[in-house]
């Protein structure tokens, strides 16, 4: 079986940078938590087997936090796989951490279930990833010989029979378009678009909604809607509308189940200000950008 | 592949003696003759069946023909394999460096690691859908998956009408771009492995295990 | 598999010895192994070249082979023809009964999806080499393209004297077949695909693909 270690080397991806205490990992191209982690132990001189996996945790997390750092660098879902990894193995660690508590509870089988599951899986991959190396070789040895692929000479081309040929001109530019389209490049980026979907600001939809009322004193939350540019807005408009409604300065009336909803306004006071309502709604204030962003690209840029 | 009734005749001793060994060079160059023809391997049924000879002749003259080939000090340039459930003439080995000037080939772009270790997740768990596969590597493999179908190493497998997941499986030409005759000539996986299928309920009495 | 080095140099006395001396079987060996794979007549000039041998030699390599071919009594199934300017093995005119007969059972009448596909790429490309078809699909085309050859769908298009590469373009009766009067009536595709020039630039070995 391939040594790990060799297989680290060839993909030279851990570096250890003694003069920062640390190390460093430049991010390119682990194919997967499973490969990471392999490299790790193998750097660690481990066995696979053995129960040390909390000595490479410190790593694995620390490799996952470059990796949120490279902003959409990683699909979502696959950084999704190293956090389960991440924190199976995070759990192992703490284990270890903690005073020897009663071996046989429930927690620690669970545990130690976790642990087993983890180096199956581990284990299995390392076989895959032995046997990816073995096609590798077949295909390469492969690749010194060529076929006799001459064709059929004109005498017997002759002897076909007739081509059967119902393609029109309009499925062969399909064809064409499918071949020629440019093939569809890894996304470099993980949208997070449909995540905050522009900012509505609940507090402002209050404000449009209170100017609204104070107007026509009485509205259907239909019209209350009517000029909302997006669902979200309308959701807005809603949470606001509960949230006059625990300020008392509105009041709701609905004359049937599933009837329209009308909203009257109570004047409690003629200058009411939106700016009352609490800020659960609001996204949280504006965070300082990820350090470890500029830090991943400082290392990047070391390694090119 | 066609196992035609006819064709066991010749193996009967005294059976008449069928059209091509009356010809100069005999059956073995009869079968060489196509051999000229083919663009894929051709099974031994197949050549019986067109040379009206039995299966058993055609496949000692197969033998025959590769001894010739490999003979000795004085080899052809060219070599007789089995492979992908049949038989093809290949330029040997040594002469890549010449013949390879003569071969368009539009594989030769390498696979990356994450296609070949999907690629080794196929070829031994076959037929197997995404989902398993992304299980087995960690991540996901869409694009990968989709590279394979087009360069045409994997296809997808005929539905078995019960799950609705699409199942993978390696293609002949992959067997054929690993010179192998059958995916059973894969070198088994490393015995370090005993009880793994298990975890993730994977067949452990798969042939491929 | 051994390199032994056994020469065939004693041959020509005090010429220098070629690589392809020192390979088992020398220089027939090579010129063989290029034979087998090629599927248009090459010249001995170009053997010659490739081979890194005299044109003397070579031409000699080729008559003794052809001699070993047509031997005696028992020849090989294919033959060594020397026709417009070059050399090509083709199957032995005696076995064209056999090799008919396979021709005729095993041939399907409709194109492969793959066949469509590279004639798709060369109707709205050509004249296109196979290389850069070959780069445009991401699989090896050679088969594919030589079966539109034989179907008379496309063929080669008149040398532009730049490049060595032969280029393809479809034929009349690829016109014939779809009901078009030219080149110029195929459907056009959206303006949004790229230029030929862009494909070339596709990271093929995208660590993410």
């Amino acid at each position: 079986m391939t040594a790990p270690a060799a297989e680290n080397t060839a993909t030279g991806r851990i570096v250890t940078d003694d003069s920062a205490g640390g190390f460093r990992v430049s991010l390119e191209n682990f194919s997967g938590p499973f490969d990471l982690l392999l490299s790790l132990i193998a750097k660690r001189e481990m066995d696979i087997t053995q129960v040390a996996m909390a000595e490479v945790t410190d790593e694995f997390i620390a490799y996952l936090k470059l990796l949120r750092g490279r902003a959409g660098s990683k699909a979502l879902d696959e950084t999704t796989e190293f956090l389960v990894i991440a924190s199976t193995l995070l759990d192992l660690k703490a284990a270890r951490l903690l005073p020897g508590s009663d071996i046989e509870n429930d927690e620690d089988m669970a545990l130690l279930e976790a642990r087993d599951l983890l180096f199956a899986r581990l284990l299995q991959y390392k076989a895959f990833k032995h046997a990816a190396g073995w096609i590798a070789g077949k295909l390469h040895e492969e690749a010194t010989s060529f076929p006799r692929q001459a064709g059929l000479e004109a005498h017997f081309a002759a002897l076909l029979p007739e081509l059967v040929f119902k393609t029109t001109p309009e499925a062969l530019a399909q064809l064409a378009a499918t071949a020629l389209a440019p093939k569809a490049a890894a996304p470099t980026e993980v949208g997070t678009g449909h995540l905050h979907g522009g900012t509505v600001s609940v507090r402002e939809q209050a404000g449009i909604l209170a100017a609204l009322l104070k107007e026509h004193r009485s509205l259907s939350f239909a019209a209350l809607i009517a000029d909302a540019a997006s669902h979200l807005e309308v959701v807005a408009r809603f949470l606001a509308l509960l949230e006059m409604y625990r300020e008392q300065v509105i009041a709701f009336s609905q004359d049937a189940p599933l009837d329209a909803l009308n909203v009257r306004w109570l004047e409690p006071d003629a200058d009411w200000d939106p700016a009352a309502l609490e800020e659960e709604y609001e996204p949280a204030a504006a965070e300082p950008p990820e350090t470890s962003t500029t830090s991943a690209q400082a290392i990047q840029g070391e390694n090119p | 592949m066609n196992h035609t009734a006819e064709s066991v005749a010749g193996q009967v001793p005294g059976a008449a003696e069928a059209a091509v060994d009356a010809l100069p060079g005999g059956l073995e160059a009869g079968i060489e003759a196509v051999l000229m023809v083919i663009d894929e391997p051709i099974a031994a049924g197949h050549l019986a069946q067109v040379l009206e000879v039995s299966e058993e002749r055609v496949t000692a003259a197969l033998e025959r023909l590769r001894a010739q080939y490999d003979g000795g000090d004085t080899p052809r340039g060219f070599e007789l394999r089995e492979l992908a459930g049949g038989w093809r003439i290949f330029s040997r080995r040594e002469f890549a460096p010449f013949v390879s000037r003569f071969v368009i080939d539009g594989q030769t772009a390498r696979l990356t690691q994450a296609a070949l270790e999907t690629l080794a997740v196929i070829a031994y768990r076959q037929p197997v859908s995404r989902g398993r596969i992304a299980a087995i590597r960690g991540v996901n493999v869409d694009s990968v998956v989709r590279t394979l179908l087009t360069r045409g190493l994997i296809h997808e497998a005929p539905d078995d009408g019960e799950s609705g997941a699409t199942l993978y499986q390696t293609t002949s030409y992959f067997l054929e771009r690993l010179g192998l005759g059958s995916v059973s000539e894969l070198p088994r996986l490393s015995p370090h492995l005993p009880g793994v299928g298990d975890i993730d309920e994977y067949d452990v009495d798969s042939p491929w295990q």
